[in-house]
């Protein structure tokens, strides 16, 4: 089931303006969940630390046998561990603490062209549909037991399972589109929301502008000396 | 004779790569008629009322709506206006994420500012006893609720004429009675997609067919009485 | 196949947000309303379809299927794999939000570049569709991972064992997207040729009878 | 009295995040039973059906079928191949492009060779009267056609008992009258869900009902008459 576990919790940060980006234990996510989220990043990271330590050319540090582990390959694996994660965990807390039709709306209000927007709120809301219709098409192979293996016809049925969606996804758009031209839709993407004036939200652009402008300056002290 | 909604004459139709679905159609509408429409599956129903709203180009013939001829895309955009279609798949038609911004979607388009549409919206919400919806998220709607919210987004732009594509399938009892009643309490012509007879008998008061790509009709219908016998428990139960 | 926040350099992750930006662009303008919708659903589609996980012998991969998404969508690919990256980021927090735009690359451009090198050929005898179908299923993963391997280069010289890993890492991946691509253009060459590339609409009426015996 | 198929006992179910829609329910399935389920839309139908399947794991209760108790997945493959389910919405029952290879696809799936497979299918396709439908795309069936092939994908698993949910929704009357002849031929136990009273008393013996998440029934299911009037025209008509 596609969840959105973080864009429904209620900490002071889900009251905020989705416009603004902000930073991380303030928006109380669950712990565990966070972890599990960062399961992704980590599966990349252990693969760096599995090659970089002994491929990355430097002075040893330790000899593993045969193998040496260089001093600067282990420090650019931990570079890159620590800005990975630090990275991942404030993302969690900035974007995904909202839903994804507020992002929409609010990525309209930054200019962002009509298209974009209509095709983004448009993707979410038939995710669900479409999550849901190939949930119950893995149960029509499941009831004709249908075990999957490492063989043609499992192949060849899932390969059915995609381009059944795929069709069923476009014919639906085509009725989507007539639906909504049927209401006077003609591209430009008129909105019911309004974000409420929130003294809050003019100290966190505050905040997140000085926090962007430090990253940028790391990343170009970085560059400068390296 | 009241005036004349819709005219549609020879129309023919096919999706590409088939066969005709539509073969010299024509077609009348009435103000303040009420139609029902019955045939067999495929026999193209759903197309005719894609044609109607422009959503299909027909191949040739041609469709006069409101006393004008419906030609280019720019010439549906009063018919869809004033014609509300109320689709077979209800969440072709909840495209939005929460019902009160699906049913002020419509008319947000036609310009109403954000208070109108809202009010509007709420107006057409209450009317159809669906009070108290207006935050619920649209895909999590059940089967009858997804079909009371989309005819909500059509009366909301009121229409002058609704075309209903089986609105009472897969509803239970209860539903499809309150259907029947929101049906006749409005004072609009309709065209009305079903295969069930009682439900188009407590509704149409016309019925009509399809058969060979085309519309047949009677002229005077007229009311006859039946009986029939089945096997059902002690349960309270009520014809659909 | 997307690369995680923090792993690249600045410069990679602005050149790839660019290039990025270009395609989807490129991509938007390409577009009508009706396609709007059309890029939307397919997104979503291809969002489901990257969660079913396929058996190799004891172990399972992930379908990436860009390949496909490519000859679907055409240079619309662009739009529709950022809007599925995007809402990937958001509620699963796969990738990020800083790598949305060389992941976007990744994966979008090899899928342009298959469209308009198999593309013609989908629709074709199955002698020259197979193989079309499977070098274009192969063809983008490879060139995806070429593109992993290529923006870990330039981020960092010493990366280059590494690169070279994660392209053999996705050879089974190749293979697998390769077989699965050639059945899926089967299917819908037989269900729906008009959604495949070069397809011109023949003209109702022409082909047999749809029969209508219930 | 006949064997007992299924015997499920006090199952809970409710699906994440949302409230029970079983709740301590009971329910018993004879060999030659022929049940006919009507209840209110979201009652929990569907759900009683996938957890007899397997396919929705009760949160607790226990399912017996077959004379032993299900619990892990590989329980359910027996099941699966003894019970057959009609799904709902026959457009999610149908995933290959071919006819033939959609209904092969189960024997195959049972360990039958190609040939077998094609064999049973071709029987089965035949006993439906679809024969000729082999190279048809199952997409672009017409709805009553797809509701009969997927009967015909269930049937060729060759299986003892039948679980039809909804199967005469969306089907004009020729097709319904033709599905109502198929069940009464077919020697199989079954249990159907619908909500038209008309097409449940020409198929099922005995009328069950959903309420709180319980299964109601009446011991002694008995036949009564009504009568009833409404408006059609001179076309040919039959009840639904
Ligand atoms: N998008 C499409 N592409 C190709 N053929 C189509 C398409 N939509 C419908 N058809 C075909 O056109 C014919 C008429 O379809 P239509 O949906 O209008 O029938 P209908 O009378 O509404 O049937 P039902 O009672 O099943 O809703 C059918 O044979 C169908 O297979
Ligand atoms: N996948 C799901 N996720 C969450 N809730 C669900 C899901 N499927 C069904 N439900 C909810 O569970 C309840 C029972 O659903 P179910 O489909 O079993 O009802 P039903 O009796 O078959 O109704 P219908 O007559 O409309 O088919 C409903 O309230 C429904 O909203
Ligand atoms: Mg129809
Ligand atoms: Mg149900």
């Amino acid at each position: 089931m596609i969840r959105e576990s973080f864009a429904e919790g209620k900490s002071w940060m889900h009251g905020i303006d989705p416009r603004l980006l902000f930073m991380a234990f303030a928006a109380r996510l669950d712990f565990r969940e966070v972890m599990h989220r960062l399961l992704a990043p980590v599966i990349f990271l252990l693969l760096l630390w599995a090659v970089l330590p002994w491929s990355y050319e430097g002075d040893a540090l330790t000899v593993l046998g045969p193998v040496v582990i260089t001093r600067p390959g282990v420090t650019l694996c931990a570079q890159i561990s620590l800005k990975t994660v630090s990275l991942t965990v404030a993302f969690i807390a900035l974007v995904a603490t909202m839903t994804v039709d507020t992002l929409g709306h609010s990525l309209n209000r930054l200019q962002l062209p009509d298209k974009m927007v209509h095709m983004i709120l448009i993707t979410y809301r038939y995710l669900f549909v479409l999550e849901q219709e190939y949930q119950r098409l893995v149960r029509a192979m499941k009831i004709r037991n249908f075990h999957p293996k490492t063989n043609l016809h499992s192949y060849r049925t899932y390969a059915y399972l995609v381009g059944m969606l795929f069709v069923r996804a476009s014919e639906r758009a085509r009725r989507v589109h007539s639906a909504m031209i049927c209401r006077g839709f003609n591209g430009r993407f008129v909105s019911l929301r309004e974000f409420p004036p929130n003294p809050r939200n003019h100290v966190f652009s505050l905040c997140t502008t000085l926090s962007l402008v430090l990253l940028v300056t790391l990343e170009w002290v970085k560059g400068a000396n390296p | 004779m009241s005036p004349t909604i819709l005219n549609l004459s020879k129309i023919r139709y096919g999706y590409p790569g088939g066969p005709l679905v539509l073969n010299d159609l024509d077609f009348n509408l009435h103000a303040g008629d009420c139609i029902g429409l019955v045939a067999p599956n495929g026999s193209g129903k759903t197309t005719l009322f894609h044609i109607i709203m422009g959503l299909l180009k027909p191949l040739s013939g041609t469709v006069e709506a409101f006393g004008e001829a419906r030609k280019a895309e720019a010439d549906f955009i009063e018919v869809r206006r004033r014609i509300g279609l109320l689709f077979q798949d209800a969440d072709d038609q909840l495209f939005s994420p929460t019902v009160l911004e699906d049913v002020a979607f419509g008319p947000l388009n036609l310009g109403k500012s954000r208070d109108e549409a809202v009010a509007v919206a709420s107006k057409t919400l209450d009317f159809l006893g669906l009070s108290g919806f207006e935050n619920r998220v649209t895909y999590k709607l059940s089967g009858g609720e997804k079909r009371l919210v989309s005819l909500a987004t059509v009366l909301a732009m009121e229409p002058e004429v609704l075309l209903l594509d089986e609105p009472s399938t897969g509803l239970d009892s209860s539903t499809k009675d309150k259907l029947i009643d929101i049906l006749n309490g409005l004072d609009l012509s309709f065209v009305l997609i079903s295969h069930e007879f009682d439900f188009l008998s407590k509704t149409a008061r016309h019925i009509y067919t399809m058969d060979g790509g085309r519309i047949r009709f009677d002229e005077e219908p007229h009311i006859h009485t039946h009986q029939h016998a089945h096997l059902i428990g002690k349960q309270p139960h009520r014809h659909v | 196949m997307h690369i995680s926040e923090g792993v690249l350099s600045g410069p990679v992750l602005v050149a790839g947000a660019a290039v990025a930006l270009a395609g989807t662009a490129a991509g938007l303008r390409k577009m009508d309303l009706a396609q709007v919708a059309q890029a939307g659903i397919l997104s979503a589609a291809f969002f489901v379809a990257s969660l079913i996980h396929v058996p190799v012998g004891p172990s399972s991969v992930h379908l990436i299927l860009n390949g496909i998404v490519g000859l679907l969508l055409g240079w619309a690919a662009f739009p529709a794999i950022l809007t599925a990256l995007l809402l990937q980021a958001m509620m699963f927090q796969y990738g990020g939000i800083t790598t949305l735009g060389i992941n976007t690359v990744i994966m979008a451009l090899p899928a342009v570049i298959c469209y308009y090198l198999f593309g013609p050929f989908t629709l074709k005898k199955p002698r020259v569709a197979v193989p079309a179908a499977f070098a274009c299923g192969a063809g983008s993963v490879f060139l995806g991972a070429v593109l992993v391997g290529a923006s870990l280069m330039f981020t960092e010289g010493g990366f280059l064992e590494v690169a070279g890993l994660v392209v053999t890492a996705h050879l089974p991946v190749m293979v697998i997207e390769g077989i699965m691509t050639v059945f899926c253009v089967a299917f819908l060459k037989k269900v729906k040729p008009e959604m495949l590339p070069g397809y011109d609409n023949a003209a109702p009426g022409q082909s047999i009878a749809h029969g209508t015996m219930l």
